[in-house]
């Protein structure tokens, strides 16, 4: 291999080129579904122009369709949730971008086998108007819909002052489980019931340590000094709600499960699942540091961890930190979680 | 100059070029309180609508025949191009827009009309208030303005500069805010100091609004 | 919750603190096993003092066992490979060390059930010398051991030059596909003689964008440039064969499957699993762009992609970068591939 | 002074001292041109083995008897606890070196021997041999210049120094040389230029095994 094979065109621009496994950063995000949908041909089948993700084979008949969508940037969310079990279709905008309403509507009539569709939104200004439009012209075309919205980040005060609690990691854990409930035949109303139970029972909190920079921007989202980490951040290369110095797991965690914990009122003796999500730069092994900690947090407190999910399911490209989400189970919930899922990023 | 058909073209491939000049200036400002997308998001819209008018304006049947067909045209190319909050906010803002501006050519009442139409739009979207830190802030300072200035008797290009004039400082005047709607929500206290991307990216349109008229008609 | 909550000892020294998620580094791995261990505790058990990790329930009676190991930080390499359908157990050294033969001899043991256990070792001076001694020990304890050395990695020339090419990426497969053979009843020869196909049919080659830090060390295993990029690197922080200047997906893939191919004399019509991995640090969506371009250029020489495998699963801390791999298959390796896995890391 | 067992148990301790000393050198050594642990690997086992020693002599029977028996359990301590490559080497090192020293105190020919019986440890498990940039090149200098001094008349401390002298250059030498063992080998010639940290850690042990000879019989 002659060294000139690397010596072609490569980035153009002032600046040092980006480090970032990519051919036009302008066309990152179809580069990437395009070998996405070549690695799991058995699994989704990916439409272009305009782009959304549906599972291979189309709607399920009788079972209600579950859509969901949102920007780039956080893969494998929302499609590699594609599959039995989670999701019928996944809609991905550009980069930390929500998708628009021509992307959205068509996912949402091809997820529908006549039993309609659950729209899964995540609480972002952008993702709820360009999800509203994108609903009413599909029920313009006779397909019911219900949405239900994803908030359980509780960095952000759910108060007059903000646009609500961002939706962030327990988006999954709604996805799966709506998903199961849809697979074991739920209606609609039934399926949007389960969603909103697990909506209501799940909160998250995140930490970077190293902000991620936007392919076609090609900056970091924000600055953060080399002994500063910011807590409380979002998963679109916002920043969080407070600059703390570089700390331990064990402290970084406390931080992290705190608030979630007291926002949802947990007590001694009940169950719950913990996910552990990594924001796509950090190491699988720092991921079950944190997991450990707050597993002890939560045994201390009399809390039972009775199931569990650890790994980079809802990133921030390569951002270096995680987020903590505790869900409030019962069985029910136990059992829909537990139920077979065959998707790109999720198997049992 | 008249406010017609010719002048809505030139308004909105100016638009589209000043959002190009101004893209890094309006990522910047979004990264320092939102998501850093706002110039990219906007750039690909107004470019989109450029080759959309094109397209149109080749076409056997000629380009569009009412200032109101331009505005829609933007309208619904924006709405399927730019995604995030602005994709539906300005969409929305230039559909009810076009709906008052169904004729060849616009004066200073319609001018108005549309401006107030706009505003209306974006409220109903995004259930934002002059005061929360969003582009609402440079378009009620914009329909304020030109309603004064249309109730003195001044003209269709009178009133559209006393409405980017007003919407830059509308614009600026969100610096000190703290910001209860959109993303820059999320950072309490820490959104203040910074000037909204969604309102300055409205002074941007309203200004090439005027640049667009004047370009016809030298002073 | 007080921003006191994070102004704790935290991390000590002079430069600015490491941007990690533990507590004190040098009991990384440990303090990671624990929260694996809790995450897991269905599928593992982890064993302290010495540490390994072993399958949960023990050996399976009549299995031939498998057991591999060596230095920790690529995560979920071997722990997250424990399980049904593949390993019996697992040995994890300190960070980019291989494990010492006191731990690998009570895998060893652990895994027998008295169809003896085949060592799957990657090919590195130090993890070869370790599990010799191990294996010396365990057979003096009447345990059956026969030993592969994986060594996939074409950055590397397999001469009188060097160590020998180094295991990486190839070795999960030669862990599923041996795992697989070893559940579906094959003797310890015949487990032995499936791993060394999948050894002989299987070859990589990696690259890094930015180098990792190793926790106790504290500073990046090697200094790249902000526009340079490693070409032909390991897994261990080690430097590659060559710099470049950093350039397009496109161009990257073809300087890492090109010698892939050309080393597996790969010809048209031939039937391959493309496997792209992850180093750590890089997001999904980028791996999938590779992907995507790999595939493409195999295409392009008539080679046919019938299995595929996309994310970090052989990392280097929080290493950016990523490796292809390309394994020749047959029938019988397909349906081997095929078999039911269930494991933390890999499951169907 | 007689090279007994509390000479082997303060080499020991020295050598630990030392290693831990030059901890940070000898991982810089290794991130140049492996992978950045060397340093680490062997201070690790050497504070274990400080560990070990201390318990063996809290023991009610008392501490090792012979300078094989410090030998062995160096050896033992290392290979359970280095890991890498260094450790099995330095292990196999120190058992050859143990079963060639079983007696209280030992003369300039059985420094020879034992200093022989640790490179054919090393070459016996790594297959390197002189010139591959590997440890083997410390230990051949040294059982080299420690076979002259021996056979020139020389005492076991001058044994010994000629050993950590001759050491400190093989160690020197390997800067230029590339790589064809170790992971070093996988930089092909970019190893050269570089110093070996297994080369450089041997002539730090041997030294240290000076330093402790002269410890108890100031010059
Ligand atoms: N609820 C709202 N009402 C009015 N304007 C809003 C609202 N939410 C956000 N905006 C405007 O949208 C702008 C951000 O647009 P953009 O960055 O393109 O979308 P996103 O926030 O989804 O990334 C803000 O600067 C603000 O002016
Ligand atoms: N085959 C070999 N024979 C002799 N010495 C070797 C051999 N391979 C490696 N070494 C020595 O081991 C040293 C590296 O030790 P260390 O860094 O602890 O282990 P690793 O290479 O596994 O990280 C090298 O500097 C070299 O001196
Ligand atoms: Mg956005
Ligand atoms: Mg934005
Ligand atoms: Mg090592
Ligand atoms: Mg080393």
């Amino acid at each position: 291999m002659a060294p000139e094979a690397l010596d072609g065109e490569g980035y153009q621009g002032e600046d040092a080129p980006m480090k970032k496994l990519l051919d036009d950063p302008a066309n990152a995000v179809d580069d990437s579904l395009a070998g996405f949908a070549l690695a799991h041909a058995d699994l989704v089948e990916v439409h272009y122009a305009p782009t959304y993700v549906t599972r291979a084979g189309g709607a399920v008949s009788g079972k209600v369709g579950l859509v969901s969508g949102g920007g780039s940037g956080h893969e494998p969310l929302h499609a590699g949730f594609v599959g039995d079990g989670m999701l019928d279709a996944a809609v991905p905008g550009a980069v930390f971008t929500s998708p628009t309403p021509d992307q959205i509507q068509p996912a949402i009539q091809a997820s529908d086998s006549g039993s309609g569709v659950l729209a899964i939104v995540k609480n972002y200004t952008g993702d709820v108007l360009n999800f509203e439009t994108a609903v009413e012209l599909a029920e313009a075309e006779g397909v019911e819909v219900a949405t239900v919205v994803v908030d359980d980040d509780v960095a952000v005060e759910n108060s007059l002052y903000t646009a609500g609690r961002r939706g962030v990691a327990g988006t999954v854990l709604v996805e799966k489980i709506a998903g199961a409930a849809a697979a074991r035949g739920d209606d609609l109303a039934g399926v949007r019931g389960v969603a909103e139970r697990v909506i209501a029972g799940v909160r998250s909190m995140g930490v970077a340590l190293t902000p991620a920079t936007v392919p076609h921007v090609g900056r970091p989202g924000f600055d953060l000094a080399d002994d500063e980490i910011e807590i409380g951040i979002g998963i679109h290369g916002e920043p969080g709600r407070r600059r703390v110095p570089m700390s331990t797991a064990t402290e970084v965690t406390q931080a992290l499960l705190e608030p979630v914990v007291e926002d949802l009122t947990l007590e001694a003796g009940e169950r719950t699942l913990l996910f552990v999500n990594g924001m796509g730069g950090t190491p699988l092994s720092e991921l079950y540091v944190v997991y450990g900690r707050a597993h002890d947090l939560l045994s201390k407190r009399g809390v039972e961890v009775t199931r569990s999910l650890v790994g980079n399911y809802v990133t921030s490209l390569e951002m270096q930190g995680a987020s903590v989400t505790v869900l409030r189970l019962d069985d029910e919930l136990e059992a829909l979680w537990d139920a077979p899922v065959r998707t790109a990023a999720l198997q049992w | 100059m008249t406010l017609d058909v010719e002048w809505a073209e030139r308004w909105v491939r100016t638009a589209a070029d000043a959002v190009t000049a101004n893209r890094d200036e309006l990522t910047e400002l979004d990264r320092q309180i939102g998501d850093g997308d706002h110039g990219a998001n906007l750039d690909r819209g107004f470019r989109a609508v450029v080759t959309r008018l094109d397209e149109v304006a080749a076409a056997p049947d000629g380009g569009p025949a009412q200032v109101g067909d331009v505005l829609k045209l933007v309208a619904t190319t924006l709405m399927s191009t730019v995604g995030g909050a602005a994709g539906p906010l300005y969409g929305t803002a230039f559909l009810r827009a076009s709906k008052v501006c169904g004729r060849e050519a616009i004066e200073a009442p319609s001018v108005v009309a549309m401006l107030e139409a706009a505003l209306e739009g974006i409220e109903a979207r995004g259930h934002a208030r002059t005061g929360e830190k969003t582009m609402v802030d440079a378009w009620q300072a914009a329909v304020d303005a030109a309603g004064k200035v249309a109730g003195e008797g001044g003209d269709g290009v009178a009133v559209l500069r006393a409405a980017a004039d007003a919407a830059d400082a509308g614009a600026t005047a969100t610096i000190p805010l703290v910001a209860t709607k959109g993303r820059a929500s999320y950072l309490g206290e820490r959104s203040a100091g910074h000037e909204d991307p969604g309102a300055r990216s409205t002074a941007l349109l309203l200004r090439a609004a005027v640049v667009a008229a004047e370009a016809a008609d030298p002073a």
